[in-house]
């Protein structure tokens, strides 16, 4: 499916998303209350079929954070970036983890780093660092003095 | 009679694969001249480095005591880890204008992740990596290494 | 050894013991908790992070340049394939064209690196089924892919070769003849690995059947590389989305649908073949031109995100890089295969006996640092 | 033939001693002083074939290897495993805390003395015996089936998951490979009519019996060879230890000379196996002979006898290693299914053969 038949079909689906095409990928934004509906519909739309969740990436874009997932379709071989953005203050994305299931190694990865809480994720600890570990620290604005340096 | 023939099928399969793989380390076993072991401390006299292994850093003198460096600090800016630390001192030279020589270069081996980047961004090729590569010693002090020598100066026409 | 794990809610049966950090079968320091029941396995729990280096913090106040070292010692068992993926990225943000010779070259040595990571494999799985002989085959056969390595980037395993924009240095005069005599040695071996271990009844007995996983579990787990490919996922990057010279060589896709321990075995086995298939190929065509394109001295992404993916060794390995203009990245991630590859462990092993556990992580083939970073 | 023998026969030479004592001293001192001179003898014995054979083993595997092993002490690294044992001598025996300290302790003890034991009834030679006992076979498979005992104690009483793994693995593992050990001796026992050592040996004195015996003989040799394999935790079947699942099995938790004294058991039971399968199936110290050719017969006889038995026994203790470097593990439910489903049946068919040979007298020789 080429960009412009993905971009009809996405923005069909979630009316609410800003589809931009950027330099490699089909860019797709949409805030965190449609994301969990959308992921659905990619993975089980058959046109579509967003099976394969090669990338799952913790943002801190400044005055808020983010993530940003890349989908792959391995049937037709297309591929579609979403990026779902939330506050700083307190930051919750619904998790697909149900959806894909990499997703929930992902996740806490970007739980550990970024401190993004991911609603109904089935066990959202830390996973590289200790558990008292303090901040975040892969947000912009961590401050390495808390933690004991060894 | 089919199950029993099929059992000895699987007995003897199952005693031919073993002997496949009993056959090849038998083999080796009689032929200590494909024994690939190097005894390293006694073949150290012929022990013969690739040209390019990145051993340790140096900085190569000619026969007057003169290295190529003159001070830039390029390689400090590129060194991904706070390897080198250059110390340049400014004199004046003969005609009255201010230059910068270099003092010391100071290569901190324990640190070293043997990248090139140093040797590579250089722009005079004041520095090169040597072949040596026994770094054992007994204090972590001794791998902070001065590595232009004692009296040395800019060779000229380098800078 | 065994320290004492407390869990919520443990049966009278089942006992929690810990493998690793330090244990023989972990390949490094990761930690398992396993739940048995008797020799059964209930669950695995992985835990990281004793190796974290935070790789991904460290990226964000280097050059690019500087990254390359970095990269090197995520996955250290196929360090070219990481640094090429950097390479990429950056190159493809620059619109930096790399001369032929080096896409090239580039090929070779990534393909040379992923025999050697399959050796490697190959030894550790062998001593994992408790075959310590095949550790020392491989390493021996190893050793000569690392001397080719040696003699032209200085360095044994990681070599920090490329550079944005090419190479760090040019080949070797003595390249081409090594590495076509390693092949040539190779292929006369390969067959030895097979009567030692593909063909050896325990192995099988071992190997077959145990941990499947279905191509539909592939995908979800994201499982990729050979162990992805053992089970019928598609997902070799160098076919779907090609990059260095691989639009340029045949070579097959190496697939099996089973599944299984021994199907991801065979893969790995089979893609040492086609690995040596694509080297014959471009090696005595390596065409002039220069080893590296002209690059500024710093070099500054413009502003955007780039994604470059990669076949490393163990699966599909990915870079994305969001760039504020700055000389260094805005955020860097690192999208590690055997991170993924882990994530179905638990899967695989459940129901199964310890010893499967360790022949099933074998054939995952993790390298600790690499799930880590 | 008897003058070939009474240039090796020791039979002569112990009498004399056991003359020499008793005309010294009151019969009770001379049997007790015979006793002190066989077990001191007995004690060098061993330390020296289990250090050797740690060593033996090491350089095979190296050899299989393409290394070269031990190099370093001594010419040849000749040395290398006693500087080992005196390593281990010295190095600190850690205490656990959690530990049944009693059974902790008696564990490798129990291990090392079972396999002291078996050693007393092998013919090392013609008169070369420490003690012949009518039921030998009997003996040796019942006292090195003891050996289990200090193994379960030993992974039981460390505390120690991964020690209990190892032993209960080991418990299972033994009791069953027993059966096809003692099945395959059986076999050669129904051929040689008797249970007495020196009489299977004196019985192969013609034809060695896995020659006498054909088929249904050289059946039970692969399956012994394959059941003392296991009954001894070696090779594939070192489940164990199997240090890439348990890290080193039940004997994790052991330091110092405890753990020698597992690791020195370990390699005593090989040769007590290999002695046995020796003796039993290729004669012992008996030269090969072979019926009709006199000649050579004679020229086999010039070989001491007990260069026969060291010979043969150091030619199985080597197929055994070899085994062990090219196989990988196998699984505890496959070793089970091996034992039960493929060993146990086709010796108990195997003895049926072979009672149905010797009734017809279809065997080779005589």
């Amino acid at each position: 499916m080429t960009n412009q038949e993905l971009k009809d079909n996405l923005q069909r689906i979630e009316p609410t998303a800003t589809i931009e095409e950027g330099k490699q990928y089909l860019n797709v934004t949409v805030s965190p209350e449609k994301w969990h509906n959308l992921a659905t519909q990619l993975k089980e739309n058959k046109e579509l079929a967003f099976d394969y969740l090669f990338n799952l990436t913790g943002v801190d874009y400044g005055d808020n954070l983010g993530v940003v997932y890349h989908l792959e379709s391995t049937t037709h071989h297309h591929v579609v970036v979403v990026k779902v953005a939330t506050n700083r203050e307190n930051p919750e994305i619904p998790t697909i983890c149900d959806i894909w299931r990499t997703a929930e190694f992902h996740e806490r990865e970007a739980f550990d780093f970024f401190g993004i809480k991911f609603t109904n994720h089935p066990d959202l600890r830390r996973i590289f660092l200790d558990e008292d570990w303090k901040g975040f620290p892969l947000r912009k604005d961590y401050d390495p003095s808390v933690n004991p340096t060894y | 009679m089919r199950e029993i023939f099929n059992y000895l099928k699987s007995v003897f399969f199952a005693l031919k694969s073993l002997w496949t793989g009993m056959k090849v380390t038998g083999a080796y076993f009689f032929k200590p001249w494909k024994i690939v072991t190097q005894q390293y401390p006694e073949n150290r006299k012929k022990l013969q480095m690739y040209e390019r292994t990145k051993g340790e850093l140096v900085m190569p003198h000619n026969e007057k005591n003169e290295h190529q460096c003159t001070a830039c600090g390029i390689c400090q800016l590129n060194c991904p880890n706070g390897t080198i630390e250059v110390k340049s001192v400014t004199v004046e030279t003969t005609d009255g204008k201010k230059k910068k020589v270099l003092d010391k270069y100071i290569y901190n081996l324990g640190m070293c992740t043997f990248c090139g980047l140093c040797v590579k961004v250089c722009p005079s090729d004041a520095i090169v990596f040597s072949n040596k590569f026994e770094h054992a010693v007994f204090n972590k002090n001794k791998l902070v290494k001065t590595l232009n020598k004692e009296g040395s100066t800019l060779k000229k026409g380098a800078e | 050894m065994a320290e004492e794990i407390i869990i919520k809610e443990a049966d009278e049966q089942e006992i929690s013991i810990n493998m690793g950090p330090q244990h023989p079968s972990t390949h490094g320091v990761l930690r398992l908790v396993l739940s048995l029941k008797g020799e059964i396995v209930n669950k695995v729990e992985p835990h990281c992070g004793y190796i974290h280096r935070g790789i991904e913090k460290m990226t964000e106040s280097m050059t690019y340049q500087q990254i390359i070292h970095l990269t090197d010692r995520l996955d250290y068992l196929s360090a070219h394939i990481n640094n090429g993926a950097v390479c990429l990225a950056v190159e493809k943000a620059l619109e930096v064209e790399v001369s032929e010779r080096v896409k090239v070259i580039r090929t070779i040595m990534d393909e040379l690196n992923r025999i050697a990571s399959h050796q490697l494999w190959w030894c550790s799985f062998g001593m994992d089924l408790g075959g310590l002989t095949c550790f020392f085959y491989g390493l021996r056969d190893r050793e000569k892919i690392l001397d080719i390595f040696e003699e032209t980037t200085g360095s044994r395993l990681i070599q920090s070769y490329y550079c944005p924009g090419g190479l760090m240095a040019d080949l070797h005069p003595n390249f081409q003849t090594k590495v076509k005599e390693f092949i040539k040695y190779f292929r006369k071996i390969l067959p030895e690995y097979d009567e030692l271990l593909s063909g050896n009844i325990i192995m099988m007995e071992r190997a077959i059947g145990m941990g499947l996983l279905t191509k539909e579990q592939a995908i979800s787990y994201g499982v990729t590389g050979p162990s992805g490919r053992g089970s019928g996922f598609s997902c070799d990057v160098r076919k779907h989305h090609p990059y260095h010279a691989y639009d340029k060589v045949k070579f097959n896709e190496v697939l099996r649908t089973e599944g299984d321990t021994y199907a991801r075995y065979m893969v790995r086995m089979d893609e040492m073949r086609e690995s040596m298939n694509i080297i014959e190929q471009l090696i005595d065509n390596i065409p002039e031109g220069d080893y590296v394109a002209k690059m500024k001295p710093v070099i500054k992404l413009p502003e955007g995100e780039y994604y470059q993916r990669v076949e490393a060794a163990r699966g599909e390995f990915g870079v994305y890089i969001i760039s504020k203009g700055e000389k260094n990245p805005y955020r860097m991630k690192l999208r590690s295969p055997n991170f993924s590859n882990l994530s179905s462990l638990d899967l695989m092993a459940r129901g199964n006996k310890i010893a499967d556990l360790v022949a099933i992580g074998g054939s995952l083939d993790y390298v600790i640092p690499d799930i880590d970073r | 033939m008897p003058f070939t023998f009474s240039i090796y026969d020791f039979t002569g030479f112990t009498q004399w001693i056991d003359t020499a004592l008793r005309s010294a001293c009151s019969p009770f001192w001379a049997v007790l002083w015979e006793m002190v001179i066989v077990g001191v003898l007995f004690l060098a014995f061993y330390a020296v074939v289990g250090l050797y054979l740690v060593y033996a083993e090491r350089k095979v595997c190296a050899f299989i290897q393409n290394r070269v092993g031990p190099n370093r002490v001594g010419p040849y690294g000749f040395f290398q495993t006693i500087a080992d044992l005196i390593k281990l001598l010295m190095k600190e025996l850690i205490p656990i805390k959690q530990a049944d300290k009693l059974l902790f302790n008696l564990a490798p003890f129990i291990v090392i003395i079972t396999s002291f034991l078996a050693l007393a009834a092998i013919p090392y030679a013609k008169g070369l015996h420490p003690i012949d006992l009518n039921i030998g076979v009997f003996y040796i498979m019942a006292i090195s089936s003891m050996g289990v005992v200090g193994i379960l104690l030993a992974g039981w009483s460390s505390n120690s998951k991964y020690s209990l793994l190892g032993a209960m693995r080991s418990g299972a593992q033994i009791i069953s490979y027993e059966l096809s050990v003692g099945l395959s001796l059986i076999t050669i026992c129904v051929l040689a009519g008797s249970m007495q050592l020196s009489t299977i040996v004196e019985g192969q004195r013609d034809l060695w019996f896995i020659f006498k015996g054909h088929i249904p003989a050289i059946t039970a040799f692969v399956i012994y060879m394959i059941a003392a394999t296991a009954e001894t935790n070696r090779g594939p079947f070192d489940l164990a230890e199997a240090e890439s699942e348990l890290a080193a099995g039940f004997h994790t938790e052991y330091s110092g000379i405890k753990f020698a004294f597992f690791f020195l058991a370990e390699y005593m039971n090989m040769f007590i196996v290999a002695s046995l399968a020796a003796t039993i199936f290729w004669g012992g110290w008996m030269p090969l002979h072979v019926p009709g050719l006199e000649g050579f017969n004679h020229v086999m006889d010039f070989i001491p006898p007990v260069l026969w038995y060291v010979g043969k026994t150091v030619v199985i203790i080597l197929i055994m290693m070899w085994f062990k470097w090219t196989f990988p593990r196998l699984r505890i439910d496959q070793l089970l299914t091996l034992e039960w489903k493929f060993l146990l049946p086709i010796s108990l068919v195997n003895i049926l053969i072979m009672a149905f040979i010797v009734l017809m007298g279809w065997y080779i020789g005589l």
